[in-house]
């Protein structure tokens, strides 16, 4: 009986819905009740405070934190606006062969691994950069954050483009009947009508800029210090993890990973808070879709 | 020009459009150049013979393939674990749910979504560590908990996309197909599911692919730079993301360097050919469903 | 002018509603609106736009639930297998199973984006569930019911979407009346037609609602007098005057300037 | 042959810790699972810390360290050591670094941040860039100890993650100065002198060179079954073989 | 009857066809097209649909090249500033110079997402260039022209989706006039409005075409008479016959009975 299979099939879905939100419960529940510890151990001030030195006793993470943030903010902002050149590219401001062709690449890139874009960078980028830097080793900020750019690029100009697109089918023969041309169509009607869209790119890119690790592992010297300057080696929370994980677990080395952890969370949240507080008008689902 | 602004924009445009494809040129180039060379059986096998290799009946020691193995195992145990929630929840999220739920699960899920890798990688260790002190004692790194912890990874992509693709459809679709009588479950399994498909496979290949090629998680989950072909879910195991950031550092020589460069390649190939066939696939999959003939 | 609950020539009625409202979240749509449908002939709506047309004509087959937000009050009943069933009430706890006899067609050609076939199969399948060697014939049927047969019957593999307009609305009417619908809901269904093109149309209704109750939404005031039996006029949400083909059709001139003198209640809902 | 310990046996041994020990481990096991496929073996890096705490917490059955155990973790886990070779840790310098020998102090003044620049020790006009490993490192421990005398490291000092990643960065960076275990150095980078004594692993045997540890394989309690079994061989002629092969002068028992 | 390319009362003409023929990918859509528009009054086109009513309105701005696989031959000539300008020629080889010339109103109200005064702004604004000071009073004076002037001045800064839709066509019609056409082209402008806001339109559009030479389409036959200064009957892509006001129109039975004379010929281009 059909009213029967819906009623299964609601709850089927149900249980599906129920699996997935008692992950997530439970991943910010471990990390959380691990991260505790550290608290009500005494140590929670040492672990937000701003020296990492554990001879001497210090394991404050904070270095790290300003690391992560500013590394993720810098490929944001070396990596969004690229992210928007290229859907004016993709949306014609370039000859369409040359527009095709780039869809294309950017699709591919999304699949392009980034342990491999780390391991080609170590060869090519960072050599590179120690001569232009004059200074240092190359393995630096800058390094890390130009090619975490090019990591978050792909879904960055999927997320806009799948806006943008459906945008532009609304607008552009209303567009061009006022006597717009393609670009002043994208330019005036269709990016501001996307806002939504491409501070939902921001949001994700950053996102995937502070999360990653294998790039600032690979690239960015793992040096515990505050960054000051673009060539300084600099530890991301991500990297941090992965370099102390290998500690003794009663260590308060050790429990400062957790800490790091719930930070990168916590940064998460804050991240996602905002996004919704914006004012927009197609942003609920402005995220979907770029898959397509 | 009358539009100043418009001619910024070109020229920032043009710029976008040719640094990045450089870029890219020039860190693929790298990779075929300096591992081309090193393509071969060799590469995969190390010195054993090939049909030995693959049977496992001589372990590989010095070759990508059980890492390759490693790699297909854990993508195809992560999606056994991952599809079925993930499209399920992105369904019940698009068709079935309250609003209230749909707010805060979807909120939950987006909280899911931004967790960075090695921090879903550190939560399977605090799981393990838990299990052993209470239910499971003998349990440890494993393919089985690296592929839960993918899933965890990757589920958010797909059930956002599979919501998107959804509610992407013309409204009129749902309305339609209630209207000929057809239930909620049977509107969703016959006609909006399929219309949908492309988004929904969209989706899981962006799934696969990030599954395919994260390193973090499972560096703290159950992989290791030497193994052998997997020796079932419970069992440590090799994988291609993690051999080639092995072999980034630890190479011994000029030739484990190479290798290193080609194993990245393999990796690229395997990507790439995924992302190929799924779109060969959402292809068939269409036509089938809409019953035209081609004309 | 006759009252909405008693049409006088009315033998035996197709369908009752007393003191339905209809809510989207707050506002209320529909007002206590108290209708008796014969099971004879057609029964069509005219009103201004966002007068509530379409909405009373979704009471009758529940399809405003698929809506979010809405809520229906009131007293709703159906008469199918010589009952009057309350549709609103535990018989259609699902309410799909009440949509199988009622057919609706809406006002823009709703094909599925499949082939022809397909989208005259899909609902019989499985909404009715029945098996393919009973589906053809009443597939073909349907489509000689709807006068399409002719023009279709070569390239039933091709996709749906390739008909012209007034061919779709043929074929949305197919689909429903292979349902064998006890029913037929109608919401303006040549408004996106050419005139030859709603003539076919007309010309089929006029057939269809002899054996069938029929009620629709027409904006044409010409159409909706060729083809009403009754006539029902509405604005902001409730009924304001009934007329009865046998007691007399009010012309159009008459029913313009009726329309018009609602324009000012309608643009306080606005 | 020591191989026939493991006829007919089955069972698996998990290894990890210790990056100095990655080679060896890994030829062992290579050897091991040609002749008896029953017999599964994985090895991973980490670092020492890695290995202790993973033998410690019952993840791994061989958890390896380039350290000796702390008195504490002895105690809390119920680690048992095998040393089975000995390794010097030596400073390491691009190869065309001109500076062929340091002295110790000159060493932990540069590891402090008061000498900057090669100049300053008889090299090149060129900035020092410092490497040093991660927190869970044996060989920096022992570095550490023996070198910098518990001397500090600016914290500007990069960090990587193993040994194999120290002599890759230090190879291709010209003003690297970094550490590794002797059996790691190769023709692409370079140890200087220090303090007059020459890094090389017969130094370290005879005892001329003093910047030594020992390599350890670490069990919780007692090793069993095949893990004795790999442990054992590892101290067999075959074993020692292995270790030399590695660059490592084998302890014996 | 007369010949498409003489009306006889015309003084000078507004825009002229020799030949036009437009194909979306190899379906070739308009025949030969050859047709002189009058520079005074309406130019009334219809046909049933699928005819190329639309598709010929479009030839006018060039608003076909704007969708995937259209290709235009044959010369078209606007009078624009005194003279006749070829307009698929070397002149307009940025079509967007041509369409801020010759203003169009779509059949569904297609206000841009934003308030009513930014959609009034925009293309004065980035289309033409103008400044501030000169863009406000233009746009008064065209919502006046539109008569939508007293119903939103005191809510310029609102969404103009939250208008009604025949006051979101009317802004679509003052936003064309703001740019101060030399042509207007209107493709069923009432088709998706009631009765009562049609008619609003259209007594717009009586004052309108003495002033600026229009060509639009109508559905409704009833309209096209009631507007029409020339009237230009379409079917598959070609102008079958052409009236004109000074000579006599057809009367609807006439017009209605040559549209399905049509409907064999349109069977054959689906
Ligand atoms: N899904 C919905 N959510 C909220 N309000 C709705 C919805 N559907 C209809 N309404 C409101 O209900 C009222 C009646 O709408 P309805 O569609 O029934 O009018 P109508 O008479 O069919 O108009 P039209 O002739 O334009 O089709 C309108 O004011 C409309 O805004
Ligand atoms: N973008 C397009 N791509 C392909 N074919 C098209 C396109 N637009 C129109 N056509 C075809 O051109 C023919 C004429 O279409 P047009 O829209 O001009 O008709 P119309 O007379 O305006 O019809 P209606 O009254 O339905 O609006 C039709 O057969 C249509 O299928
Ligand atoms: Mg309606
Ligand atoms: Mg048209
Ligand atoms: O051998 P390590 O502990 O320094 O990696």
């Amino acid at each position: 009986m059909p009213g029967n299979k819906d009623r299964i099939a609601g709850l089927l879905l149900g249980t599906a819905a129920a699996t997935v939100a008692c992950a997530v419960a439970a991943v910010f529940g471990f990390l959380f009740l691990f991260a505790l510890p550290v608290f009500t151990g005494g140590q929670g001030l040492a672990v937000l405070g701003g020296t990492w030195q554990p001879e001497t006793g210090q394991f404050g993470i904070l270095p790290m934190l300003a690391a992560s943030v500013c590394l993720a903010l810098s490929a944001l902002a070396l990596g969004w606006p690229l992210a928007l050149g290229l859907c004016c590219s993709i949306r014609g401001f370039v000859p369409a062969p040359l527009a095709r062709l780039l869809l294309a690449l950017l699709r591919g890139m999304t699949a392009f691994p980034t342990v491999v874009y780390g391991f080609a960078a170590l060869f090519l980028l960072v050599p590179f950069m120690r001569e232009a830097a004059g200074r240092g080793s190359g393995l630096c900020w800058a390094t890390a954050a130009l090619v975490l750019a090019l990591v978050a690029l792909p879904t960055m100009v999927l997320v806009m483009d799948a806006g943008i697109q459906q945008m532009e089918r609304r607008l552009h023969l209303t567009g061009a009947a006022l006597g717009f041309n393609r670009r002043q169509i994208l330019v005036h009607l269709v990016l501001p009508a996307c806002r939504g869209n491409l501070s939902a790119a921001a949001a994700l890119g950053f996102g995937r800029a502070i999360g990653d690790t294998l790039i600032p592992l690979m690239l960015a010297g793992n040096a515990p210090q505050w960054p000051h300057s673009v060539f300084d080696s600099i530890r991301s929370l991500t990297a941090h993890i992965g370099l102390v994980l290998a500690t003794d677990t009663h260590s308060a080395a050790y429990g400062s990973l957790f800490v790091a952890g719930c930070l990168l969370l916590l940064v998460n949240v804050a991240v996602q808070l905002a996004l919704r507080a914006l004012p927009t008008k197609n942003g609920s689902s402005a995220t979907y879709g770029y898959g397509a | 020009m009358k539009h100043p602004q418009l001619s910024l924009i070109t020229a920032w445009a043009w710029f976008s459009a040719l640094v990045v494809p450089a870029a890219l040129t020039a860190l693929t180039g790298v990779l075929l150049v300096r591992g081309h060379g090193a393509l071969g059986s060799e590469l995969f096998f190390g010195n054993v013979p090939a049909l030995d290799a693959m049977t496992g009946r001589i372990p590989v020691w010095d070759g990508i393939w059980p890492a390759c193995v490693g790699t297909l195992s854990l993508l195809g145990l992560t999606m056994l674990f991952a599809l079925i929630p993930g499209i399920g929840c992105g369904v019940y999220l698009a068709a079935f749910a309250r609003p209230a739920v749909r707010a805060w699960l979807g909120l939950a899920l987006d909280l899911l979504a931004g967790i960075p890798s090695i921090v879903m990688g550190l939560f399977g260790f605090t799981l393990l560590l838990t299990l052993r002190r209470t239910l499971l004692p003998q349990t440890g790194p494993s393919l089985l908990l690296a592929s839960a912890c993918l899933a965890l990874l990757v589920l958010p992509v797909l059930v956002t996309t599979t919501r998107g693709a959804l509610e992407a459809l013309p409204r009129q679709l749902s309305l339609s197909s209630a209207a000929m009588g057809l239930g909620q479950w049977a509107t969703m399994r016959r006609v909006l599911l399929p219309a949908a498909g492309r988004g929904i496979l969209g989706g899981v290949l962006l799934a696969a692919g990030r599954a395919a090629e994260d390193t973090a998680v499972i560096m703290l989950t159950g992989v290791v730079a030497n193994a052998g072909l997997p020796a079932g879910v419970t069992a440590r195991f090799e994988a291609l993301p993690f051999t080639i950031f092995y072999r980034s550092a630890e190479y011994r020589d000029a030739t484990e360097l190479q290798q290193g460069f080609a194993a990245a390649l393999v990796l690229l190939a395997l990507s790439l050919s995924l992302l190929a066939g799924a779109r060969m696939l959402q292809l068939a999959l269409e036509r089938r469903w809409e019953g035209t003939v081609v004309r | 002018m006759i009252s909405p609950d008693h049409f006088p020539s009315i033998v035996s009625s197709a369908a009752r509603l007393a003191d339905v409202s209809v809510f989207f979240g707050n506002a209320k749509v529909l007002h206590d609106i108290t209708l008796n449908v014969p099971a004879q002939g057609a029964t069509v709506l005219v009103g201004r736009s966002g007068s509530g047309k379409t909405t009373l004509l979704r009471v009758f087959n529940r399809l405003n639930e698929c809506l979010p937000g809405s809520r229906t009050a009131g007293c709703a009943t159906l008469r199918l297998d010589g009952r009057d069933m309350d549709i609103y009430g535990s018989a259609f706890s699902d309410p799909s199973r009440l949509r199988v006899r009622v057919g609706m067609v809406f006002q823009s050609p709703d094909v599925l984006p499949l082939s022809i076939r397909r989208n005259m199969e899909l609902p019989l399948r499985h909404a009715l569930g029945l098996s393919q060697a009973s589906i053809t014939p009443r597939m073909e049927e349907a489509l000689k019911e709807a006068a399409l047969w002719d023009e279709v019957a070569h390239r039933l593999d091709t996709p749906a979407e390739t008909l012209s307009g007034g061919q779709q609305q043929r074929l949305c009417l197919a689909r429903c009346l292979a349902m064998r619908p006890d029913l037929l809901l109608l919401d303006e269904p040549t408004a996106s037609l050419d005139n030859v093109a709603s003539r076919t149309i007309e010309s089929l209704l006029v057939t269809l609602k002899q054996r069938i109750p029929v009620i629709m939404v027409s904006h044409s005031l010409g159409q909706s007098l060729r083809l009403a039996d009754r006539l029902v006029l509405m604005s902001a949400g409730r009924i304001r005057q009934c007329w009865d083909r046998a007691h007399g059709l009010p012309d159009i001139a008459q029913l313009e300037s009726l329309l018009e003198a609602a324009q000012e209640e309608d643009a306080c809902c606005r | 042959a020591p191989l026939d310990a493991f006829q007919g046996k089955q069972g698996s041994i998990n290894i990890a810790g210790g990056t100095a020990h990655i080679s060896v481990m890994k030829e062992a096991a290579k050897r091991i699972m040609t002749v008896n496929t029953d017999i599964r073996i994985s090895v991973a890096g980490g670092g020492s810390g890695l290995g202790v705490q993973q033998a410690g917490e019952g993840l791994v059955d061989i958890g390896n360290a380039g350290r000796p155990l702390s008195p504490e973790e002895v105690e809390k886990y119920g680690l048992v050591s095998f040393a089975f070779a000995i390794d010097g840790v030596a400073v390491v310098l691009h190869p065309e670094n001109p500076v062929t020998e340091l002295t110790s102090e000159q060493v932990r003044d540069i590891y402090a941040g008061k000498i900057t620049n090669w100049n300053e020790v008889g090299g090149a006009d060129r900035a020092i860039t410092l490497y040093t490993r991660d927190e869970a490192s044996g060989t920096r421990e022992v570095f550490d100890g023996k070198m910098l005398a518990k001397g500090p490291v600016v914290v500007s000092a990069n960090v990587v993650p193993s040994n194999g990643a120290m002599k890759t960065s230090v190879a291709q960076d010209p003003g690297a100065i970094g550490y590794v275990g002797i059996g790691h150095i190769d023709t692409t980078v370079k140890a200087p002198t220090v303090d007059g004594m020459t890094p090389s692993q017969e130094n370290a045997a005879d005892g001329s060179y003093t910047i030594t540890r020992k390599l350890y394989m670490n069990t919780k309690g007692e090793p069993q079954g095949v893990v004795k079994d790999f442990i054992d061989y590892l101290y067999t002629a075959e074993g020692e073989e292995i270790i030399r092969a590695s660059g490592y002068i084998p302890t014996g028992r």
